[in-house]
């Protein structure tokens, strides 16, 4: 069902976890479609010093976690803003079709967490 | 790698008899059962031999037997075929909310085309109450269809008081045995049926292969057409092959129900108690008792059920969820909801079903993986420490 | 005893390479399609591996295929399926009198619930003329169902200037090429059809599994509901070993049908030359050029089909009739009746049709035995002398 | 589907062929159903000194032919008319179901080629 790719991340999730004092915090999903992801951000100098991210959900949700956190980490906001959800599909070289619409969810978290951040800054 | 397969009530491997069998009979026998010639004959006398045996198995007549392509199809007749027959009669079904997709959705599409249909509602053990059968009996129902084992829970349902509610208000009654055939008795004068579903691959006989018991003298439409074979109730040329390799898993499963039961149902056992002493925060889903010797189905709190399947997976361990993300439709398992349990724990459901090849060093086996990868999942779920019911 | 089976239009015994590979599928693949862990993924690997080879099989797509129980239930979806998804569109459906059982008794249930239909005659040869379907289209026809190739007589039908007919009218095309797929060409685009029946059990494969084709964007409602497999078409758990070895089998048809054929069709024409030759007062039966190369289908006046079949049998040659008392239903054949035939030889028609592990001297053998038998009936026939056509 | 005696009243009927002077000729069946039999006496002295059939019909028919000319022979015209269908198909060890209305006919040959020899008799 899963390719290599995918699975290797559900395998080996990268930067999994809880940042104790992140910035900027964002949830998506909700347990009726069985998928929830968080993730927290660590935004220094305008850039993405740390992303880490906790998931409830399924194998293409804890791969695409996995997925983001590693072409989130490093950016800049901006940068970070533009990441969609498909970046994260593509990456991880496809999900399944029926997991691109209800797991594939992690670039919005990403956002929510940004607009946390940004929300705190003002 | 170890692999163990604990989904029997996915599907079983064929028994080693059946493959012989059918390795045989693929060789020697190939006529069409319809033919005259010897050939056609000779598939005849097969297909006897398995209708007979499969008559056996819930102590029907030879002529009650009607061979189906499935379990599935076997509900449908029982379902669309009862409510075609009998509509001058009335237009009013019931069932229960736990039944398989089978009977759910085609009494579904019956109550879209002009019946009515009473979904029961089932307790927190996915228990029908019959007290409540009684309550919706109309003068116009027609048919009552309750399963006797759920295929995820393994909850046992109370058919022979269903059944006797039935026969005092003379509304047909059906069960789907396929899950409880060759697990508990069933038989079909204890149950009190007009119909009963079985399907062979459920019992170590082939897929694609099931029957419906039709006790003499009830009436169902066909659900299609063609050259009137099984008398008509399913047209087409007979699956021989399959046919005979679930006559075959019935012989079998008669002759070793007692050890066979006993067995498994010390490993399930041992599973629970493994599972519930070793893990914190863990539900066991379906009635504590009444409920199939080798079902063993748990919520563990925190963790999405799709994602232990694939890591009991790498570990070799095969087993079924009924997470939403494990479904082909993508509802998380109607039963586990219709129960009452909250969506977290529907989504955070594993089964676990044992049969024939599991072994005690199996069960510890689980027991000494699966401990540690609910406890990685759990260290980062965003749910551990939110209120669960 | 020598055995000829000389009835390969009934059925066929499974080709050796499919009894290999069904074989060794038996002990090493048993999982559930629909199941996530490796033994559900292992099956649906072949599952679809054996999808491919079919849709191969007549230049279809991958996701064309859907499999099904047999012919009988594929003739049934494509018919009430395309009637029951399309009725707010029209209620008018053309067939012809000489279909199967699965599409003439489907399409007669239909016209006694609320659908009209038009069986359309045939000639002589049991052809049936596109003129006349052309003629019979109305604003409300919604499907025409004719067959490829008659499994009585062999006759090979007009399909693609019929499917042209129905394009130009917008009606969906049904066509059963249960019998013509790997005895002549068969070619989704060609035939232009919109719907295809395939059996497996026609074509060396095993009994119980069928396909129906249904090009993209069809829209057909199921006959049964359940856990929705076959992209909701077909419910219930797949016959995984049955569809493995349809898939070979259509592998097998693939190659070796020049071959094959070929040979085939020198048998048949040897046995046609030579029966008519040795007896007198023998019609073929079927159009003399337009039929599948394997079919050679008698009728001998003054004796009845039954009596030859059992004699046939008990000098060890398996072939059918088109008798009343050869069939189960007690009816001569619709097949022979529509084509004009007088009842005399419709009860006299004896089919033979060659396959496989046919030699010349099995057609050699029949032909030695052949002519006695008839003579010898004749010799006690009230019949004989009286006028027949 | 037949049973033994059948199948051998069958493959070697007793008695078929046409009686060229016979005294009564009876024929039943129809060929909408597939079967007709005719059968032909010969009387002498009240009593059937001679009993053929001739048949088009199935297997059930050739043999509940031969049968019954087996049964019929030598016996007096009132024993004859008292032979049923049923002790034909019966003296066979029984007949399939499907078989039992359409070629199970013997009898009423007989009787109808009685009736041809009693209306001679006049
Ligand atoms: C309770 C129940 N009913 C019906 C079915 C359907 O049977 P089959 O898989 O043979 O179509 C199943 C299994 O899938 C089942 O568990
Ligand atoms: C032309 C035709 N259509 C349909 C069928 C039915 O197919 P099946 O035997 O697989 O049900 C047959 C054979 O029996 C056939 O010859």
């Amino acid at each position: 069902m899963y390719n290599p790719t995918v699975m290797d991340h559900f395998e080996n999730p990268r930067n999994v976890g809880e940042i104790p004092d992140a910035d900027g915090i964002g949830e998506v999903g909700n347990l009726s479609c069985g998928d929830i992801l968080k993730v927290y951000v660590k935004v220094v100098d305008g850039k993405l010093e740390d992303v880490k991210y906790q998931t409830f959900g399924c194998g293409a949700a804890v791969a695409s976690g996995s997925m983001l956190t590693e072409l989130a980490k490093g950016k800049t906001v901006e940068e970070a803003m533009k990441i969609t959800n498909n970046d994260v599909a593509e990456a991880l070289n496809g999900l399944p079709p029926q997991k691109r619409h209800c797991s594939n969810l992690a670039a919005d978290a990403l956002h929510k967490a940004l607009e946390d951040w940004r929300s705190k800054q003002k | 790698m170890r692999k163990i397969y604990m989904d029997y009530s996915a599907t079983t491997p064929l028994h080693p008899e059946v493959i012989a069998l059918m390795t045989d009979v693929m060789k020697n026998v190939f006529g069409n059962p319809s033919s005259l010639h010897s050939f056609g004959r000779e598939a005849k006398k097969y297909l006897d031999e398995a209708r007979q045996k499969v008559a056996d198995l819930i102590g029907a007549k030879f002529e009650e037997i009607y061979f189906t392509g499935g379990g599935t199809e076997a509900d449908n007749i029982a379902v669309f075929g009862t409510a075609y027959a009998h509509r001058k009669k009335g237009k009013h079904i019931i069932t229960s909310a736990v039944e398989h997709h089978a009977v759910l959705d085609s009494c579904a599409k019956l109550a879209k085309s002009g019946f009515e249909v009473t979904f029961l509602p089932v307790d927190q053990y996915g228990m029908v109450d019959p007290e409540q059968v009684k309550k919706e009996i109309r003068s116009d129902t027609i048919l009552i269809s309750i399963m006797h084992a759920n295929n995820e829970t393994g909850t046992i349902q109370p058919i022979e008081e269903i059944s006797k509610i039935a026969k005092e208000h003379d509304v047909f009654f059906h069960t789907d045995c396929v899950q409880s055939v060759g697990k508990i008795p069933v038989n079909v004068d204890k149950l009190g049926a007009d119909l009963i579903t079985l399907s062979s691959h459920k019992i170590y006989g082939p897929k694609g292969v099931g029957a419906l018991y039709k006790r003499k003298g009830v009436r169902v439409e066909p659900l299609f057409y063609g050259g009137g074979q099984e008398r008509k109730i399913r047209s087409g040329t007979e699956n021989t092959l399959g046919i005979i390799g679930f006559g075959k898993a019935a012989e079998i499963a008669v002759r070793e129900f007692d050890i066979e039961n006993t067995r498994v149902k010390g490993l399930r056992d041992r599973l629970i108690k493994g599972v519930l002493e070793k893990i914190p925060d863990v539900r066991l889903n379906g009635h504590p008792e009444k409920r199939l010797p080798n079902n063993a189905h748990f919520s563990f709190a925190y963790v999405e059920g799709e994602s232990l399947l694939l890591s009991l997976d790498m570990k070799g361990i095969a087993v079924s969820s009924g997470s939403a993300c494990s479904s082909s439709s993508l509802q998380p398992s109607h039963v586990l909801t219709a129960s009452g349990l909250p969506q977290e724990l529907v989504h955070g459901s594993v089964r676990f079903t044992l049969g024939r090849e599991n072994t005690e060093e199996d069960v510890d086996y689980v027991l000494s993986v699966l401990p540690g990868i609910v406890e990685r999942f759990r260290s980062f779920s965003p749910l551990v420490g939110r209120k669960t019911v």
